[in-house]
């Protein structure tokens, strides 16, 4: 139903000199539905107001029609929905064949708001109104509520937008230059000239700032420093660019809009220098009416024109206290726009109101006249953009006779130049920015020397031509131009447009004893817009010093924070990197059905379709489980055993080669941290393992005693996790397979027992080794076998298998195993303040050893009674399974403890637990009370031992 | 004692006197008034934040001391007070932080109506998400423990949460699946500069003093007694003290010459643009450090744990934003065109058991309300009120007494270390 | 993001490295008593300012570092190898999270 | 009869064609582009850790950070104090490159075959290190990570260790890391790779 839209006659002018839209690249695109056409190079609200729209959005509060302001990325007015994407600034983004464009937050349409009902009853809607209504009824805030959720500013998002290709890069530029503008440029080109790698950031979609809408001279100017910027291979520029944020160590971060790989790219730098030319924005002026569409900045009329060839209107009143203001006259004359009047504020004439509703109509001059118009433009002065110069610790300082802030100090590695620091003339912009350049260069070059001598792989630095020049260059002063002070006119207007924010309410803010800056801010939300203050603070600072009757220096701004320029969360999150590890046998996993556990970085089996028949199998025959991500350290030297003792609280010092032990390890707050086997090898060689999960904290415990509590130790830690694909064999068939593919080893019981280690040749892989342990409860044998042949013998045993009933089974099977046999798992039967002894390890704790890990802390908890204790529980009725973390309770309804592991059991057909209990509690044979999420109550007996299942440990020594 | 029309004096605020005051255009009274330092107070609390001032409210209001000054070194809720993102719930791990907690909540709920302030309380349900099964464990562990203190709170799964939050990625097929969720429908948020206002407003109405810009430099002890404070702006004599003061807290108790179990550590949070609402619940993921909500103004407004190391840096990181940001679209992948606006950072007040200490110290007069973590404003209004009954009656409220600083010699930590999940 | 000068690997992006904890030194374990002992578990300096602090440069040469660091400023002045006694601390108790680190790397 | 079976993988799926090669599945395609990505895990990897100032320190006379070839082709590199990657062609025995047992004691020496531990990608092409840049975040420059550089640090999130190592005058990178990241990081070098069109390269031995 879209058709093309009637409306009133083009304002699109003849050829400019400056124009940066190409006639010959023609096409059309949608505004609220209506089909637009626009020029390539045009940006949305170019295009939008050569076709004579000039509302493009609702504001805020009081939904009051919004057109152009600045006509930059800046402007609060021109914030738009495209597709998918919210908040688009409308007089930035660049127009592409049928963009599909809506305003925003407006019903039912942009020309007919109802909220705009607000605007009547504006009065009773003060700022910071919400504070003092909708107290009581309580019951009714609510209900207030959602339809203050209703006023939200914004566009959408939708839940089906899709999640663009984002990227990231870092670089190690010597200079980094924020600003593309003529200080900018120079600045660069001055820092390639001595050898620099350079970085020129520009927000803008071409290099130039104010030459870009400059005169015939001006325009010359520019195309020579482009040409000169083009033919620098030393430096790159970024355009559509933005740095966003300067942080701790010069980390300086630029977002990159629309690549052709990418959506955007944030870009992580490294800066030797940065150079901040950030220029100057131009500021809004205080008035009533301030905000009706047709009221412009001079910048922006100068846009419209000399940009895009775009008539911004038909008859004008400019208010002009600069040069800038002047250009816009000419501009104005030149583009056949009818200057009915030119109030001068260096002559102390003055505006007083613009009148009008959906567009200007009139404004009112303060010598009474009235001038009909339908443009109002403003030059009232500048803001300097000071904000990564604040991130770098700079607090700016208010100067009168400018009527703006400057920077006062900045960090050797932070430089300024361009508006920012001062005025002048175009010569002197860029001679301040070729010498900013230089002196960026050589203060880069310390960093960069000081950087290799510390680099060991630093090649010596070749001098470059920079360090030849006279090494104290001084930074030239730019001289600082006399502005008048307008910041508000005589009535009362909007200080921030995005907020709907006007002077009358920060009157009020102060009167109401809100009376430093921040709690202006604060209480108004004033500057907490899209546009972060950039058009806004310097305004909110003069009306509170306005109001609190003390100098706008003393008032002070606030800290900007950043971003400079907002970032999308996908810039940011680029390609995130989430590594994941995966065994070798993981395509054989997958190729049986195997349902992935995520452990970790680890993806594991979790079962292979039914986890009971995996354990039945391993009880009755025999069942392979991948237990790869097991943590393993491959320890060597004399002193092994010295360590073991100090990180385990059982004993290690008569562990002869050939034997294994099960270790529990203490932090120093004696609570249980992670558990494991460690066996012996040979003489001087061992091999530890540790949880998957704590594998990574282990090593670094075991590298911080031997590098700073025993450095005297001769030992060699080395993670070994991945260099053994490790399979636990398990079930009383288990070594019948084995004897069929082991070689070179007697699996015979009395030579190879329980608890040992020995290294064989499994299905011809030289170089394996087994132990005999009994996570499982079952005869079982953990093969560790050379990580590339893992898949190898991991199907030679299941081939082998075959007639002796071999299945896989996956870590839900294994957890039912265990948990048959009563085997903690350290962090799940455990938690952050279980100590060793509450663990039920008092058999592991040896005391009378010099020193461990934690010592003092058991030494005293061994007196102590009044801990929780770890048991294993069975519920009554054989057929309940008690949801893991459900409670114990006592008769008066307390907390007396809770369910730490609980599955029902195929080997035993009932339900088995482990819980942590009250002291009063543990003692065998006690019934408690477990309180099921259902609300429900069920007894459950406290067993004699751990193990539900083969107590004696008949079956794993077989 | 609960007046329910607000505080003694303070002018009042209602629907009514928005349109008074909009016919007549007259001035709203001041919010609070600015006193001269007194050279004595009974009570000196150091710390112009959300514990402070609730703590000098309640002083003032329950107890009727209100000979208190109240000393911020800028201005009131410059602090953490004004930086967090002002989530509120109950759903702890041990029965001591679900009481204590819920009673926040409870006085939270009737904040508003207390200090004749809207403070903005909304009941939005709180959402910690489970990706491996260790937190649905956890998750349930609390969920049980809350429904013995009589909380609501429950263990829910996916296609709940879907309902609950449809633009969560609740497909599976990612790197942090989602496999269920403890809900907390109570949980919300609040305007957090409203509550500080709200009792700055009332505290100065029932004779508090509040003093900003002003400094402490020292604290005089005498043998083991609290005597006085000094400050920038002068001298004051007081027997009682009270440490409020958060990030600060271990250098304002060293004054005292008390040593504290605490780091500080940076908390950082960010805002973007505001959208249109579309998430209406509290959503925080432990795995992933995250947590997210979206304001009545239609921001996002979302935060991770502390920064890795500690810091009395308040400027923040662009590693924090990289992170939550990936952390948030692995959540919610479509909201990747969203703009972060701004980001700031606050200071944590950490302890080894990630609980609070609140109450006296080895120095008499000397009384510590610190250690908060990245819990502290949810906890702001019972942390006044029992710290002003504690300073009023001498005695320690039951409520607080497992808080105290000599557990962590005496080896009784609370439990909430090891299982505190990030949930904000 | 502040560097870290290691010695061994040069000037490195923090996130390669993980805090352990400020510098202290352990008590003899079996002549402690419960108050020293949980002072050197629980209670640091947090000082704001030059802190001596014990650091392990997990991504690179895997060495326990002693850096010296100003906590307001977070500039680093000088770091030598962990000769010294550390803090004794594991990765958990350096962050607030109910999960420990381990389940994600330093990036 | 088992053995001709016997099939060593790496963790990175090859690219087809396949072949054997020294007992070893890799891919047999052949890439001429600008820019190329090999799996090199067939590479023979020992570690030797010694103390940093000792005997084999001298034997090995290579300063940290940096990596040299010894008479036999074996690439020796050390980037942590203590430590040195032997690296040589597939089943080849890189220890025996030195003779360790020269060392005189009581200096403890420890030689681990960590074939099986590490997973090996080489990154060839002018554009190697703008890839690189892209997940890592060292300097490459000429200046600062020159030919013979060797440092560890982390890619993509992975603890990785980097030698640059050019071969016949062209810009090329050995990594290596823990073998069970191996699909991933592989995976993501080839997202990075994007921008500058990398493409698969087989395995060729020696390929050191």
């Amino acid at each position: 139903m879209r058709s093309t839209a009637t409306r009133a006659k083009s304002m699109r002018l003849g050829p400019q000199p400056g124009e940066v839209i190409d006639r010959e690249q023609q096409f059309t695109f949608t505004w609220n539905d209506k089909r637009y056409s626009a020029y390539s190079g045009d940006t949305i609200v170019s295009a939008l107001s050569a076709a004579g729209e000039r509302i493009f959005s609702r504001s805020f509060k009081y939904h009051r029609p919004r057109g152009v302001l600045t006509a930059s990325y800046l402007d609060p007015n021109c914030i738009l929905q495209v597709g998918d994407e919210p908040n688009v600034r409308g007089a930035h983004r660049r127009v592409t064949p049928g963009l599909a464009v809506r305003s925003q937050n407006t019903w039912p349409s942009l020309r007919f708001d109802v909220k705009a009902a607000n605007q009547s009853i504006a009065r009773f809607l003060p700022a910071g109104f919400y504070y003092k209504t909708f107290i009581k009824p309580q019951r009714l805030w609510p209900a207030y509520e959602s339809v203050l959720r209703r006023f939200a500013a914004g566009g959408t998002v939708s839940a089906a937008a899709r999640h663009g290709y984002f990227d990231k890069r870092y670089v190690h530029p010597d200079v980094i230059v924020a600003g593309g503008g003529p200080a900018g440029m120079a600045a660069a080109l001055a820092a390639a000239e001595l050898g620099a790698q350079v970085v020129l950031v520009e927000e803008e979609h071409e290099l130039g700032g104010h030459l870009k809408w400059g005169d015939h001279e001006e325009l010359q100017i520019l195309d020579a420093l482009r040409a000169e910027v083009d033919a620098a291979s030393n430096v790159e520029v970024m355009l559509d660019s933005v740095v966003t944020g300067r942080y701790d160590g010069n980390w300086v971060s630029v977002l990159q809009r629309h690549l052709p790989h990418a959506v955007e790219r944030l870009v992580k730098a490294r800066a030797k220098s940065l150079v901040v030319a950030a220029g100057l924005i131009e500021r809004p002026y205080v008035f009533e009416g301030n905000d009706i569409p047709g009221v412009m900045l001079s910048t922006a009329v100068r846009r419209l024109i000399n940009l895009y060839a775009v008539k911004p209107g038909e008859r004008a009143v400019v208010f002009t206290a600069n040069s800038e203001g002047d250009a816009a006259v000419r501009d104005l004359q030149r583009a056949g726009v009818e200057v009915a009047r030119v109030v001068d504020a260096r002559r102390g004439n003055h505006i007083m109101r613009a009148r009008g509703g959906r567009g200007l109509h009139s404004v009112d001059c303060d010598d009474g006249q009235r001038v009909r118009c339908d443009l109002l433009v403003t030059a009232v002065g500048w803001t300097a953009p000071t904000s990564l110069l604040n991130m770098a610790g700079d607090r700016p300082i208010y100067n009168q006779s400018a009527a703006r802030f400057f920077p006062s100090e900045l960090p050797d590695d932070v430089l300024a130049t361009g508006g920012i620091v001062g005025d002048g003339t175009l010569d002197q912009l860029i001679d301040h920015g070729r010498a900013t350049g230089r002196v960026a260069v050589r203060r880069a070059a310390v960093v960069a020397d000081a950087l290799c001598a510390a680099t060991p792989q630093c090649r010596e630095p070749e001098k470059a031509p920079g360090a030849l020049v006279s090494v104290h260059e001084s930074l030239p002063e730019l001289p600082i131009d006399e502005h008048p002070a307008l910041f508000r006119a005589a009535t009362h207007g909007i200080v921030d447009y995005s907020e709907d924010v006007t002077s009358k309410d920060l009157f009020g803010a102060v009167e109401e004893g809100y009376d430093s800056i921040e709690l202006v801010k604060r209480y108004t939300t004033a500057t907490m817009g899209p546009a972060q203050g950039k058009l806004e603070t310097v305004n909110v600072a003069a009306v509170v010093a306005e109001a609190t009757d003390c100098p706008i220096e003393e008032i002070g701004t606030t800290v900007w924070r950043s971003p400079y320029s907002p970032v999308t969360l996908g810039a940011l999150a680029g390609r995130t990197f989430e590594p994941v590890r995966f065994s070798p046998m993981q395509p054989w996993h997958e190729r049986h059905g195997a349902s992935p556990l995520v452990a970790g970085q680890w993806i594991r089996p979790d079962h292979y379709g039914d986890a009971a028949a995996e354990a039945r199998n391993v009880r009755t025959n025999v069942g392979l489980i991948d237990v790869t991500p097991l943590g393993k350290f491959d320890l060597r030297g004399p002193d092994v055993p010295h360590l073991l003792n100090l990180l385990y609280v059982n004993k290690w010092s008569k562990l002869e080669v050939g034997a294994v032990r099960y270790g529990v390890m203490c932090a120093e707050d004696g609570v249980v941290f992670d558990d494991g086997v460690t066996g012996r090898l040979g003489e001087d060689h061992y091999v530890m393992t540790a949880t998957s999960s704590g594998a990574d904290a282990v090593w670094e415990w075991i590298e911080n005693w031997l590098q700073t509590e025993r450095p005297d130790w001769r030992v060699h830690a080395t993670p070994v996790t991945s260099a053994y694909a490790s399979i636990n064999v398990a079930g009383p068939k288990s070594r019948e397979l084995l004897l069929r593919v082991a070689e070179g080893i007697d699996l015979s019981p009395h030579t190879f027992p329980y608890m040992r280690v020995r290294s064989a040749r499994i299905a011809d892989i030289d170089d394996c080794f087994m132990w005999r342990i009994g996570f499982t409860g079952e005869l079982s044998y953990e093969i560790h076998v050379p990580a590339a042949y893992g898949m190898f013998v991991w199907e030679t045993l299941m081939e082998t298998g075959e007639d002796l009933g071999v299945r896989p089974f996956g870590v839900e099977a294994q957890r039912i195993l265990r948990l048959e046999k009563g085997h903690l798992i350290v962090g799940q039967d455990t938690d952050g303040l279980t100590k060793a002894y509450a663990a039920g390890l008092s058999w592991a704790i040896k005391l009378d050893k010099d020193d461990f890990a934690g010592k003092p802390e058991l030494v005293w908890q061994s007196t102590r009674e009044d801990y929780f204790r770890l048991v294993g529980l069975q519920p009554l009725d054989e057929s309940l399974v008690p949801a893991e973390g459900s409670q114990i309770i006592d008769d008066d309804g307390s907390i007396a403890g809770r369910i730490t592991s609980s599955r029902m059991s195929p080997a035993l057909d009932r339900s088995i637990c482990l819980g942590q209990v009250a002291p009063h509690l543990s003692a065998a044979g006690t019934t408690v009370t477990v309180k099921l999420p259902d609300g429900s109550r069920m007894p459950a007996t406290v067993t004699t031992q751990h193990a539900h299942f083969d107590p004696e440990g008949a079956r794993l020594r077989g | 004692m609960r007046r329910r029309n607000g505080p003694r004096g303070a002018s009042r605020y209602s629907a009514f006197d928005l349109v008074r005051h909009g016919v007549s255009g007259s001035r709203w009274p001041s919010v609070w008034r600015a006193r001269d330092l007194q050279p004595s107070y009974d009570v000196v609390v150091i710390g112009g934040g959300v514990h402070g001032l609730a703590t000098a409210y309640y002083l003032a209001d329950h107890h009727g001391i209100t000979n208190v000054a109240v000393l911020e070194k800028s201005y009131l809720g410059s602090g953490a007070s004004g930086r967090n993102t002002a989530i509120i719930r109950s759903n702890y791990l041990t029965p001591e932080g679900v009481r204590f907690y819920d009673r926040s909540l409870k006085l939270y709920q009737t904040l508003a109506a207390d200090l004749n302030f809207n403070v903005m309380f909304s009941r939005r349900g709180h959402l910690t998400l489970a990706h491996n099964d260790s937190s649905v464990r956890t998750m349930r562990w609390r969920a049980e423990v809350n429904k013995l203190e009589g909380i609501e709170s429950e263990v829910i799964g996916p296609s709940e949460i879907k309902k609950l939050v449809p633009y969560l990625d609740t497909s599976g097929g990612v790197r942090y699946p989602i496999l269920g969720a403890l809900y907390h429908p109570p949980g919300g948020t609040i305007r957090h500069d409203a509550v500080v206002w709200g009792y700055a407003r009332a505290a100065d109405a029932l004779g508090v003093h509040l003093h900003q810009k002003t400094e402490v430099t020292e604290i005089d002890v005498s043998s083991d007694r609290v005597v006085g404070v000094r400050t920038n702006q002068g001298s004051i004599a007081t027997s009682v003290v009270v440490n409020c003061t958060a990030g600060w807290s271990s250098l304002i108790s060293k004054m005292a010459g008390v040593e504290m179990p605490i780091k500080t550590f940076p908390l950082q949070a960010a805002v973007t643009e505001p959208v249109r609402p579309f998430l209406h619940a509290v959503v925080v993921s432990g795995t992933l450090h995250v947590y997210v909500n979206q304001t009545d103004r239609g921001e996002l407004v979302f935060g991770a744990s502390v920064d890795p190391f500690p810091s009395y840096s308040m400027r923040g990181s662009l590693e924090f934003t990289e992170g939550v940001a990936g952390d948030l679209l692995e959540l919610m992948p479509s909201l990747a065109a969203m703009r972060v606006l701004r980001q700031w950072a606050g200071l944590c007040d950490v302890t080894p058991d990630f609980s609070p200490i609140m109450g006296p110290t080895p120095v008499t007069g000397f009384y510590v309300d610190v250690g908060w973590g990245t819990y502290g404003f949810k906890a702001a209004p019972v942390a006044g009120e029992a710290i002003a009954q504690l300073i009023a009656t001498k005695e320690t409220p039951k409520l607080i007494a497992g808080f105290d600083l000599a557990r962590f010699s005496e080896d009784r930590l609370v439990a909430e270390k090891g299982a505190a999940a990030v949930g904000h | 993001m502040i560097t870290i000068p290691c010695p061994y690997c040069g000037p490195r992006n923090t996130s390669e490295f993980r805090y352990v904890g400020e510098q202290g030194s352990r008590p003899d374990p079996n002549r402690t008593t419960p108050a020293e002992w949980r002072s050197y578990l629980y209670t640091q300096s947090n000082e704001a300012g030059w802190v001596a602090e014990t650091w392990w440069h997990g991504s690179g040469c895997r060495r326990y570092l002693i850096v010296e660091r100003h906590t307001v400023t977070n500039e680093v002045r000088t770091i030598q190898p962990s000769a010294v006694h550390p803090r004794h601390c594991l990765r958990h108790e350096a962050d607030s999270g109910e999960e420990l680190t381990a389940e994600r790397d330093p990036a | 009869m088992v053995s001709e079976r016997r099939i060593a993988r790496s963790p990175i799926k090859p690219v087809p064609p396949v072949k054997m090669m020294h007992g070893w599945e890799v891919s047999a395609r052949r890439s001429s582009r600008a820019l190329r990505i090999t799996d090199a895990t067939p590479l023979a990897k020992t570690l030797v850790r010694a103390p940093a100032d000792g005997g084999a320190a001298q034997l090995f006379d290579v300063p940290l950070g940096h990596a040299a070839r010894n008479e036999t082709g074996v690439l020796v590199s050390t980037a942590a104090p203590g430590e040195w990657w032997l690296i040589g062609a597939p089943q080849a025995d890189p220890s025996k490159a030195i003779e360790i047992e020269s060392v005189e004691r009581p200096e403890l020496v420890s030689l681990l075959d960590l074939t099986h531990e590490r997973a090996a990608v080489r990154l060839t092409g002018g554009t190697a290190h703008k890839l690189l840049e892209k997940v890592c975040a060292i300097n490459l420059s000429e200046q600062v990570t020159p030919n013979g550089a060797a440092l560890r640090s982390s890619v993509a999130r992975v603890v990785t260790d980097i030698v640059r190592d050019d071969s016949n005058g062209e810009r090329s990178y050995l990594l290596h890391f823990e073998r069970s990241y191996g699909q991933y990081l592989f995976d993501a070098l080839l997202d990075a790779g994007r921008e500058f069109s990398v493409d698969v390269d087989g395995f060729v031995p020696p390929g050191i």
